[in-house]
């Protein structure tokens, strides 16, 4: 714990920094975000950009060595995310950035590995990765971005898309009924499940925090508007009136049975924290297995 | 057969090359699509899913490519014309059971509309890289057949014609498209039911105790059937004779996998289709296929107008390989140049078939655009003016490379 | 014929269900003789992929019963499973457990001969009745091979619901590609000693632990409308008159909507 | 660069080709297996998980063989050494990934121990149904390098030499084995450490924030770092320059994706190995690799006996292929036969590079477990006896 009196100074030296840097045109921020890769492809109105700021606060707020943090991510919108990052970070294959992460993870344990993507490529195309690394409990943290639509290839239904919403494929209304990422997450093994809006930063840089600071596979769901493609084609308005309706829609039940957090259309949204609880990680079973095995040699 | 008329959306349409073989799908009876979104072949989907309920059809978006082509195959035994549309990476993921479906053999087409690759690539814009994948990217023998189209309007043609094929051969079908022509829009007319031939599918009719689901036919391909027929069918994708019933006896893996690759190359005559131009007393071949084919025409007119004799030959359907005109016209000609928007496919395969008697030059292109039909004039100059045999394929240096490598270009975001 | 084959004989005849009407996409080989037994289509798929496989079978003629038997565990089709349930496709899916557990109750499983075990031995298993539950199944099951009469009943059961019902078959098997017929039968009998019934457990409370009995019995049976229903309900609402039902109706759909 | 002593079980042994495998990778110094079992492939992955705590290695058993190949590669920029072992069916599921492979040019290792296709086919039977699809199988354009070894000692060998060729051109490298070398158990001579050599990786070395992943050396192969070195560098499946930023216009997919095709083709000479026997008088070269090396290796014999002068051509590396021997061979030849144990696939690039200066002959799998040699040398001799053919390869289909 920080005295006073160390907090006191540490503000002070962080306020005289980000002072210098406003005099020397440098970007807060200008150690996490590769700067020569502004603009962003992100719409106006899109939430990918809030989560990955709250991320950064995160990252920060943890006290993790930037150095040691890998992050991974898919194909869509938010699997854009890994390239606006500066860390050690991989743009891989549609789905299958948990299953890339899990070799980094087991690979090099010291490494904290962060999983950054969409709805659609975790939980459709990369559901079985998520499953299975939640069962394993793999240490990483997934963020999962849910705008309900696949948005980077021109708003197709999404295994998160809410019954009767439209989307291109679904031109009739979406006859699926949406995953509830927490209770998949939680029935599977994570040891940590969150979810939030994007409408709420601070609680989502927590989440994000505790997530990281978590030793197990923890998952934490922002739910962010798609301006451009949900929003649109369900004439829902631009991202600001899906930040009011945010506003006006979540309750916040921390604790509440990951069962009852399904998300219908233009329904009332559950936030909180979830699951926090303790298993065994895939590498101390594996430690515990490979000394059991040395010995046996022996 | 006639097309059913539900499906047939007859008229003048001004629409893209996806969206017309999606249409293309459904006037040719197909009945079932299974697919995932991506780039840039999401349109077709799109286009079956406004139009399939007319129709009694059904889209499915399922959760990943492995799904849909599984489904797919499914969906086949069910009875029912079958397809799935995809771009490279989701192509990759099907193989697996594309090679299961060609050992059931399911009849089903698949459309790929080709990207720029390797990995996640240009998704957004084209290629033609996918060619030998098409014809050997599962593991094992098998053989495919797989159709370029170059305009919307060929889009579909061709889409009802590899059902045609699927169904006749009991074997996968590939529309080898790409991107150029899955977005380009034309004008695409699609006559009345009445003038579509459509193939049925070949249905065994006799009793239930005597059905073998694996013999074959005099033209090796044997007749379906479909679930809930009470047939008690045993499907496995296992090596199995002629009752369907899984064998671990060697001469049944040499019978089976035999009659699964001859049944194509011993019909292929009747498949193959070619389109020429020029040809007869041309110096120099063109060979082309899907988007390249109409690009090369604007290269053979400039190379003509300097007074060259060039002729065209244009694989509609690229596999099986016209490995007989190949051999015919290289004794006659002095050298072919094949365009393609990759680094070296099928020009390997038209230079086995010259069998050292003209030379062979490739015009590449990386992809994320098509050739700068001067590049083609340029190389139909340069294998003119080759004097002797040259061992291998000449790779022409385009303006391209010349750009990227020696230009000194900068490359901007 | 094995016990497997024996309880899906049973459950398909308890079930009334026209075994000419049943197509069995498995990804663990069965013989012909057990399938033309059994009087169904039978197709033996790739790997992992029998849900999707039957996805397609049941949407392109939903007249059929699809039976999915799964038996590599849900490692390659885990997805399959969890989009199935999620859609509620009309599927009655069998998983056939080949997993080897150790320790069971705190005793030790008798000695098997080598085999590589689906998942490293380290790992912990997935917890099939709540993963299938929390996607969205409306009806699961798990019984050892041993428990043949429940197994089957529970198979009849699962037959006739309407959506994607899934029943585990505890069945400790040292190959996969032997298929079916070959299961360890000491380590059955040693599963089904250290199992115990109970029946509307919530699956959440059914992982099967080393420190814990083997809990078997019919967990959850609930309603929801099916892939088929909903596709139905939307087109008919958002089209009207001009949309015809897919498939053959004779059933009303069923009302609710959430997947919990 | 030597190999660590920790993972090199000096010594004669009886190895089945499985398992020789698993030792070359040792060897080989490669620390991570990313893994599905899959049947004849199995025990290479038991051979490694049994040997893995006293070595130190790590493996994971994923939850298929898409995923297997994701954490291999995610694991090798670690700065481990990783390979995949799996067969027919798995390598279909991996080819998406060995595209990301290619792309992110990241060195490791896949072993495909070939059975029977396509579909299910025959799982437990040996073929040779995955050459083409090595090489062709991922969509866009790419090279490989394909090794094919032919016997348990050449299992141990190649394993090595893929890792070497995987680190120097930073390349997905394959080992294409069968289900006969997986299961044949033969006298395998494992060398002390410090007679193996290895190719390091090719790291490079100067301060974090100068480091460009996809800058090229004057060879094409760009140089590369360790995660959590504090490079934090970023790579992508997309098209992208230097800096591993995406950029998707054609100039850049000339300039990221031409040097792929380049880095192998232009250094094929260095790369392309394969031994030949009694091939200085042949008149009939069989053209062989793998398991069927051996049987023509017998055959060959047989014909010499016989007086018909045949000669061998077994290849090491399979792709990139011995384009510019073959031609040679051509001219001094009558014909080539080739028997492979599929229907037709390597044999086309035989036709393709002997520019119809000799004949081809091609021997299908024929009804026994592996090619019979008696099939080769009646190949051998009704090769010998042909005329000039005008068209293509003339498929022997025995007496």
């Amino acid at each position: 714990m920080d005295t006073q009196e160390t907090a006191q100074k540490k503000i002070q030296t962080a306020k005289a920094a980000k002072d210098l840097a406003q005099m020397n045109d440098i970007h807060p921020m200008d150690d996490f975000i590769r700067m020569d890769r502004m603009p962003h492809i992100w719409c106006p109105g899109c939430g990918i950009g809030i989560a990955v700021t709250a991320f950064a606060a995160a990252l920060e707020k943890a006290q993790i060595d930037l150095n040691k943090v890998s992050i991974v991510s898919g194909i869509g919108c938010t699997g854009r995310v890994a390239g606006y990052v500066k860390l050690d970070s991989f743009h891989t294959t549609h789905g299958r950035p948990i299953a890339y992460a899990t070799g980094i993870q087991v690979a090099n344990p010291d490494m904290k590995v962060v999983v950054f993507s969409g709805d659609g490529d975790l939980i459709a195309i990369g559901g079985n990765h998520f499953i299975h690394a939640a069962r394993r409990n793999i240490n990483m943290l997934v963020v999962c971005v849910n705008n309900f639509i696949y948005a980077m290839t021109g708003g197709q239904v999404a295994p998160t898309t809410p019954l009767a919403a439209y989307a291109t494929t679904s031109p009739f209304g979406c006859v699926e009924p949406p995953f509830n990422i927490p209770y998949i997450a939680d029935s599977a093994g994570a040891v940590y499940v969150a979810r939030w809006t994007t409408l709420h930063v601070r609680r989502l840089m927590n989440a994000m925090t505790e997530g990281l600071q978590k030793n197990g596979f923890s998952v934490v769901e922002a739910i962010s508007p798609c301006a451009m493609y949900y929003s649109r084609i369900n004439r829902l308005g631009d991202g600001l009136d899906m930040m009011n309706f945010y506003h006006d829609n979540v309750e916040i039940r921390h604790g509440e049975d990951t069962k009852n957090l399904d998300i219908g259309f233009q329904t009332k949204i559950i936030c909180g924290k979830f699951v926090d609880r303790e298993r065994p990680t895939y590498m101390e079973r594996y430690s515990q297995w490979s000394e059991a095995a040395k010995g046996a040699k022996r | 057969m006639k097309a059913d008329p539900k499906g047939v959306l007859t008229g003048t349409h001004y629409i893209d090359g996806d969206v017309a073989s999606g249409y293309g799908a459904l006037a040719a009876g197909c009945r079932f699509i299974a697919g995932y979104p991506i780039t840039p072949s999401t349109e077709a989907a799109e286009a079956f899913a406004r139009v399939a309920p007319r129709a009694g059809a059904i889209f499915i978006q399922m959760e990943d490519e492995l799904a849909s082509m599984a489904a797919v195959v499914g969906g086949a035994w069910a009875g029912v014309k079958t397809m799935t549309i995809t771009s490279g990476p989701g192509y990759s993921l099907m193989q697996e059971n594309i090679g299961f479906g060609a050992s059931l053999e399911t009849p089903f087409v698949l459309l790929n509309i080709q990207r720029g690759g390797p990995s996640t690539g240009v998704p957004t814009k084209t290629g033609q890289a996918d060619m030998m994948q098409s014809r050997w990217g599962s593991h094992g023998d098998y053989e495919v057949i797989a159709i370029s189209p170059d305009s919307p309007q060929e889009m579909f043609d061709y889409t009802v014609k590899a059902f045609n094929l699927a169904e006749k051969y009991r074997c996968p079908v590939m529309i080898m498209s790409d991107e150029c022509v899955g977005h380009m829009t034309e004008k695409v007319v699609i006559p009345p039911a009445d003038q579509l031939e459509v193939e049925p599918r070949r249905y065994y009719s006799g009793p239930p105790e005597g059905y073998q689901p694996y013999k074959p036919d005099p033209d090796l391909v044997p007749k379906m059937a479909k679930a809930g027929d009470g047939l008690k069918l045993y499907i496995s994708g296992l090596v199995h004779d002629e009752r369907g019933y899984p064998v671990a006896a060697e001469e049944f893996k040499t019978i089976y996998v035999r009659r699964l690759v001859d049944k194509i190359r011993l019909n292929k005559n009747k498949i193959i289709e070619l389109k020429e131009e020029g040809v007869d007393n041309a110096d120099i071949v063109v060979v082309s296929y899907g988007i390249s084919s109409r690009v090369a025409v604007k290269g053979v007119e400039m190379a003509r107008e300097k007074g060259y004799k060039v002729g065209t030959l244009r694989l509609v359907t690229v596999w099986p390989f016209p490995d007989e005109r190949i051999q015919e016209l290289s004794s006659k000609v002095k050298a072919f140049v094949v365009p393609e928007i990759n680094y070296g496919q099928v020009v390997y395969d038209v230079a086995r078939c010259t069998h050292g008697k003209a030379n062979v030059v490739l015009v590449p292109h990386g992809g994320a655009g098509v050739h700068n039909p001067k590049d083609i004039t340029d190389a139909i100059e340069y294998a003119l003016k080759q004097e002797k045999r040259i061992e291998g394929v000449v790779e022409f240096k385009t303006r391209l490379e010349k750009l990227v490598f020696e230009g000194g270009m900068k490359l901007k975001e | 014929m094995n016990l497997i084959a024996k309880a899906l004989k049973d459950g398909i005849q308890k079930s009334g269900v026209n075994p000419a009407m049943i197509s069995m996409p498995s990804d663990i080989p069965f013989s012909q003789e057990v399938t033309r037994e059994l009087g169904v289509d039978f197709f033996q798929t790739t790997r992992g992929r029998a849900i999707a496989f039957g996805t397609g079978l049941k949407l392109s003629n939903p007249a059929l019963k699809v039976m999915p038997v799964a038996g590599d565990l849900m490692t390659l089709g885990g997805n399959h499973l969890v989009h199935g349930g999620r859609r509620n496709m009309e599927l009655c899916v069998i998983v056939v457990n080949h997993f080897v557990y150790h320790t069971i109750a705190g005793k030790n499983a008798p000695p098997m001969t080598s085999a590589f075990s689906p998942y490293s031995t380290f790992e912990e298993p997935f917890n099939f009745p709540h993963l299938g539950n929390s996607c969205g199944a409306v009806f699961t099951a798990r019984w050892t091979a041993l428990h043949t009469d429940d197994l089957g009943q529970s198979i009849a059961t699962a037959l006739n619901k309407r959506g994607l019902s899934l029943v585990e078959i505890i069945a400790p098997g040292p190959n996969y590609y032997a298929g079916i017929e070959h299961l360890d039968e000491q380590l059955l009998k040693f599963y089904r000693e250290q199992s115990e019934v109970k029946n509307g457990e919530d699956p959440r409370h059914v992982a099967i632990a080393p420190d814990k009995k083997i809990i078997v019995g019919n967990f959850t049976d609930k309603e929801r409308p099916t892939f088929i229903d909903q596709y139905n309900m939307q087109l008919g609402k958002v089209l009207g008159e001009k949309f015809t039902p897919h498939g053959v109706i004779d059933k009303e759909p069923l009302p609710g909507g959430k997947i919990g | 660069m030597k190999a660590d002593p920790k993972g090199v079980l000096t010594g004669t042994h009886e190895l089945t080709g499985n398992e020789a495998c698993a030792e070359g990778a040792f060897a080989a110094g490669c620390r991570f297996l990313g893994l599905y079992p899959i049947v004849p492939s199995v025990e290479i992955s038991e051979r490694y998980l049994e040997r893995a705590p006293e070595i130190g290695a790590t493996f994971i058993q994923m939850e298929d063989e898409v995923s297997a190949l994701a954490a291999v590669l995610g694991a090798s920029w670690t700065g481990k050494r990783s390979m995949t072992v799996t067969s027919g069916s798995g390598l279909s599921l991996m080819m998406e990934h060995l595209g990301l492979g290619i792309m992110l040019e990241t060195p490791c290792v896949i072993v495909d121990v070939q059975s029977m296709g396509p579909g299910l086919g025959l799982p437990t039977r040996a073929s040779q149904g995955d050459v083409m699809q090595a090489r062709w199988g991922s969509h866009g354009d790419y090279e490989v390098i394909a090794l094919a070894p032919s016997s348990p000692q050449e299992m141990f060998d190649y394993t090595i030499k893929a890792f070497n060729f995987s680190e120097r051109y930073r390349i997905p490298a394959v080992v294409l084995s069968d289900a006969y070398i997986a299961r044949l158990k033969e006298k395998v001579v494992i060398p002390a450490a410090n007679k193996i050599e290895l190719e390091p990786r090719r790291y490079y070395n100067g301060a974090p924030g100068t480091y460009l992943p996809y800058k090229r050396d004057k060879d094409y192969v760009p140089r590369m770092v360790d995660i959590g070195k504090g490079y934090r560098f970023h790579v992508t499946g997309l098209t992208h320059d230097d800096r591993g930023y995406p950029i998707m216009f054609e100039e850049c997919q000339e300039y990221n994706v031409h040097p792929l095709m380049w880095k192998i083709r232009k250094y094929v000479d260095d790369i392309v190995e394969f031994q030949e026997s009694q091939i200085d008088d042949a008149d009939v070269v069989v053209v062989a690799y793998g398991v069927t090396a051996r049987a023509a290796h017998s055959a060959v014999e047989k014909a010499r006996a016989a007086g018909v002068k045949a000669g061998v051509l077994k290849l090491t590396t399979v792709w990139p292929f011995p384009e510019k021997r073959i031609a040679t061979l051509a001219k001094k030849a009558k014909a080539f036969v080739v028997p492979e144990m599929n229907f037709g696939q390597i044999v086309s690039e035989v036709e393709r590079c002997s520019y119809g200066e000799a004949n081809v002959f091609f021997v299908a799998h024929g009804d026994t477990g592996i090619e019979d040699p008696e099939n080769i040398l009646s190949a051998i001799q009704e090769a010998s006896r042909t005329q000039k053919v005008q068209s293509g390869v003339v498929e022997y289909r025995g007496a």
